[in-house]
């Protein structure tokens, strides 16, 4: 079944008529996405790699029916461009775009909110159901259908623990990439629930790193899963960070460090990879598989 | 961005929060003149983008405009935790007689702006117990109203009919305020002062989001990077200084930490974090490389799993440098796969360099090149 | 049963110090109103007519369960006493206050919107169920139990016509007044659902006048209600009012006329009365009684 | 309160919508001054607060400054529908090539503020067919943002890449921040023109929230009432004048109308509304009865449900002006029930006025009496 997107999902690409845009529109194609619609302000009527292209996203909903965005808008626009999605109704809307100042973010995510919508990003790589529908910039080759979900806060270590799980026969459910910024849409914890619920995931791999505490609210569900999760948390050598003033170290309380994160994910049950190249064995063994 | 604590002041005078009377100066002599305008015992406070000023010395109280040039003497010719002092703020010395705290500040778990507030501010403010400080979340949709501000000065002890009370009203509003029109992802005052029947903000620390600084032409720029910082940051990188003899690059924030991980966890130690993902292109990576062999490394690790970043690109850059110094003064071991993984590494071989497929592979072989 | 305030309702009284609200906090009292708190910035620990003062009221949230509220601050204030009411989860607030600006209006029916609460007013004369609870600033004297539920916008006409009720034998159920403003709280559909779903409820009167487009809208769901509906419209006699510009005229499109209003509810089935006296009359044929 | 054109347009260049060249003029010498300022063909505009002021010969089309001057001079001393000019607007003629409608007003049944948008402006608006309005409702949390505007523009057939779409794209975001900071119910440009690569306001229409005057201090006041509107407003009372001969006081909007309903009903004329509810004391109610025998009616009906309102203040009043009077000048019937109903009625048989207990009753009274 995967999550949140699948071979069914009618795709829309913002800001399509821009060079990373009509790149990974291609690439998004070429590995099986439906893209129905892109949507560039001024330059409807276009057709980008055979996708027509509207002026607004509400002109685009007129003419198809959009279930997932993917936003490759400049940061200055990009609230603009997200918000304008929600508004029209579409439910998942994936925002690539890094350097999106936090304020906006915030506005999205609680716009989102109140529509009952997903929010991936901002500064996401994207999702994938494997096999399916890729929404987003990974490379198309190392994401392959199978039965591992994936839920990651960054990019590229996601592509190398993927990759290793495809080199070592273990495909994958979908991979969600949440966004590495402080406030994105989805937090762990929703995207588990999601593969706890969905039949083709077996097993989840969670891709984490020190700062907040996502991983430690994660570990309270992950108590209650019945499937196996596999984690592995980035940034066991990072020096201590710097803090924001006060406030940075009320928040925190000593939450957010290597060791407390793995502590509570251990506790919850969970198998921590001390390194990314472990974690396909470790997924074998919870699945009981050689 | 990080403010001076002078600039944050100036920001709340603006927007009508009580600060000390007083200025910036940048040499004895004015800060002499605005002691004597002052007229009474003084403040002169180093003006560094760090705190523990007051421990270090930075922090004088001349009770003349002759003691206060003295005092600016001594502060403007100190370097505090490696920053040299290039102004001071000279202030009115204020009666205290008692110390508030307040912050706005982003809970990323939330996603939202938090309010954070204590009745009992200053130095020790961090080892407060947790029923002394008040947090409140701001809903972003609803936004910032008296009655918000009003809970907070309730719960802090405060009439709400007093002249602090309805002073601090209206400075909670106010930083809220700020946070949204400067897009501030911190504000702080601490302490926050009662003197008499007067509220004033005695210190300020404001940070501006950087990924918003293109919408905030109208503040002064402040530098609080180091020099190889800068020059990563104006390629638009994120980099870090560490202590060890291995120069990494990767490309994205995780795999570099992962990268670091892994390097340790083999018995190696990274002399840097750079990530310098996000499709960085042929001519960035190179000047990234330069920035990296500046810091005299043991040895050079480049570990590229390319999505957006394109393995051509690397390996061009790469050449590049090769080329333009004639070879590399450490040992290299490069990990390349992913977008144009093949391309990249028939440049690589063309200059005689073989890529690794494997992070771990690669992590050890540059541990024992380096031993 | 009643509907939205009873005799186990929990009530605040927004700006209770002042002379109008302390007043009414009498009447109130006087007619069985479960008063637990008030609230004026400043003068907590208070007490007026026996009920404690707060200065916020999450503070009387602290020392109370409250269930509705009732706001009597100056229209100044007014926005913000009500946001205070439903961020702190009060689910019924009840706004007497007069002269409220429309965008302030606006900002709190979204909010109690986004909140699940029901907001009455602006300008609304309060809520009586009947016997129970009053909140507002009506006669005590003529509001008594029964089985009629009245829904209103404007305040002296409903006292007329629920005394003409109460003279007539015929008790109410619940008055609830909508508020007399442009944008206010519950519509006449909110407030039929719930009567149409009340046990004590057996007939329904509905108040409206001249403008809008509020009965009209009403009438659509009379059509489907198993109850009968008496109603009475103001405005008969009333000249053509003054037109908001073109704008008004767009957005009216000959709505809002007393012919058209009386037509859509005789449509659905209502009986209209053409003078206010006339409506216990109706009522009681709806009825069956005498 | 409505605001007269010119002003409309001063408030509208303030937040930079494109509108005229051009200015209020009160003299036919000012209008001359500004039509040479201007240097071409002229529009001479009368500033009253009504409509139809072309088909009442109110707006003239001068080629010179002395043709301005004459045109100013005329139209200055007309009176348009029951208002006198008092000043003109002198703007520059526009090359019309096409007419839009834009506006932002209040919908009441949505609970939200509504543009409203049409290719196709001009005094025709109202009756375009209603596929050629585009109506789109304004959430009041999310606000108004660039992709809502650049939708409505889209809708009207207007390029978003054309100098006339990005244009409009910022008037339709100014037109939302012109009604939240001023508090504006309605917004609205007939006809937005183009004119070769211009958009400009052709005409404004804007009215203020009344019950927002207390924040909008920086407004100009327009007097948009009748003398006797003006004298029962600064009462806080509602009124309006009508056609028949009894005058008619009630307490409450609703009931008022309920009042002139029955009276209309049973064969009688009402000479006005006027609510005098919301708890008018006994001062305010003697005056607004003043106000009510200067209308010279052949009766007075007092209609009163005493809940916030007191039916002793209401009996006081009325012997106030009995007795200031000496007695009333025409019949009155008075019906008086509710709050302090018994005071109330011992205070008018005082002076041998008996109250009626029903208001039906009490209306056939007053029409027997006038007949």
């Amino acid at each position: 079944m995967a999550i949140i997107i699948d071979e069914n999902t009618n795709v829309l690409v913002m800001g399509i008529t821009g060079r990373q845009a009509s790149f990974h529109t291609k690439q998004m194609l070429a590995y099986g996405t439906k893209i129905v619609a892109g949507c560039t302000p001024g330059k409807g009527g276009q057709v980008v790699e055979g996708v027509p292209v509207y002026n607004t996203v509400r002109e685009a909903c007129e003419n198809h029916r959009i279930d997932a965005s993917v936003i490759f808008v400049p940061a200055p626009g990009t609230k603009d461009a997200a918000l304008e999605n929600l508004e029209a109704g579409v439910k998942v809307v994936v925002i690539v775009t890094e350097g999106v100042p936090v304020y906006d973010e915030i506005d999205i995510v609680a716009y989102a909110r109140r529509k009952g919508a997903y929010v991936l990003g901002p500064n996401t790589f994207g999702i994938v159901s494997g096999g399916k529908c890729k929404m987003g910039i990974p490379p198309n080759q190392y994401f392959v259908e199978g039965d591992v979900g994936v839920v990651a806060r960054s990019g590229t270590l996601t592509y190398e623990i993927v990759g290793n799980l495809t080199a070592n026969g273990l495909g994958q459910s979908t991979v969600v990439g949440m966004g590495g910024d402080r406030a994105v849409g989805l937090t762990f914890v929703d995207v588990l629930k999601m593969f706890e619920k969905d039949d083709q995931t077996k097993a989840v791999v969670l891709i984490g790193e020190i700062g907040g505490n996502n991983e430690e609210i994660a570990s309270e569900y992950i108590k209650e899963m019945t499937k196996p999760v596999v984690a592995f948390i980035a940034g066991k050598s990072a020096p201590p960070g710097k803090r924001m003033g006060h406030a940075g170290a009320i928040i925190e309380r000593g939450k957010g460090t290597y060791q407390g994160k793995v502590e509570a994910l251990t506790a919850a049950g969970a198998k921590v990879a001390p390194l990314p190249f472990q974690v396909p064995a470790l997924i074998k063994e919870a699945l009981g598989r050689e | 961005m990080k403010m001076f604590e002078y600039m944050g002041k100036e920001l709340f005078a603006k927007y009508g929060i009580p600060t000390p009377k007083g200025r910036m100066a940048k040499t004895p002599e004015e800060a002499e003149k605005i002691a004597a305008e002052i007229g009474g015992p003084c403040v002169v406070k180093s003006q560094v983008l760090s705190g523990k000023r007051g421990k270090a010395g930075g922090i004088k109280f001349p009770n003349t405009p002759e003691e206060a040039k003295k005092a600016a003497e001594e502060v403007l010719s100190m370097t505090i935790q490696g920053l040299p002092v290039e102004c001071v703020l000279v202030e009115e010395k204020l009666k205290i007689d008692k110390e508030l705290y307040m912050s706005i500040t982003i809970d990323g778990s939330a996603k939202q702006a938090v309010m954070i507030a204590s009745a009992y501010g200053g130095m020790e403010i961090e080892a407060q117990p947790e029923e002394y400080i008040i947090k409140k979340h701001i809903d972003p949709e609803l936004g910032m109203h008296p009655f918000f501000a009003r809970d907070v000065v309730r719960r802090m002890g405060v009439g709400l009919r007093t002249p602090h009370g309805k002073e601090m009203v209206n400075i909670i509003q106010t930083l809220y305020k700020i946070c949204k029109e400067k897009d501030a992802e911190l504000v702080e005052i601490n302490p926050l002062v009662f003197s008499d029947d007067r509220v004033i903000a005695a210190d300020s620390k404001v940070t501006i989001d950087e990924d918003a600084l293109f919408r905030m032409k109208d503040l002064p720029f402040v530098e609080d990077k180091s020099p190889a910082e800068r020059a990563a940051a104006d390629l638009g990188l994120s980099f870090v200084e560490l202590d060890g003899d291995i120069a990494v690059m990767a490309n994205g924030a995780g795999i570099t930490m992962g990268t670091l991980d892994t390097l340790q966890a083999f018995g190696g130690t990274p002399r840097n974090f750079l990530d310098c993902g996000g499709g960085t292109g042929r001519e960035a990576t190179a000047k990234a490389l330069d920035i990296l062999l500046g810091l005299e490394p043991k040895g050079l690790f480049i570990n590229i799993f390319g999505g957006i970043t394109r393995c051509d690109d690397v390996a061009n850059a790469f050449k590049d440098v090769y080329e333009a110094r004639g070879g590399f003064p450490v040992p290299v071991v490069i990990r390349l796969v992913g977008t144009n993984q093949d391309a990249g590494r028939e440049i690589l071989k063309s200059i005689g360099v073989e890529a690794f497929d494997f992070m771990q592979d690669a992590a050890k072989r540059i541990i024992e090149l380096v031993k």
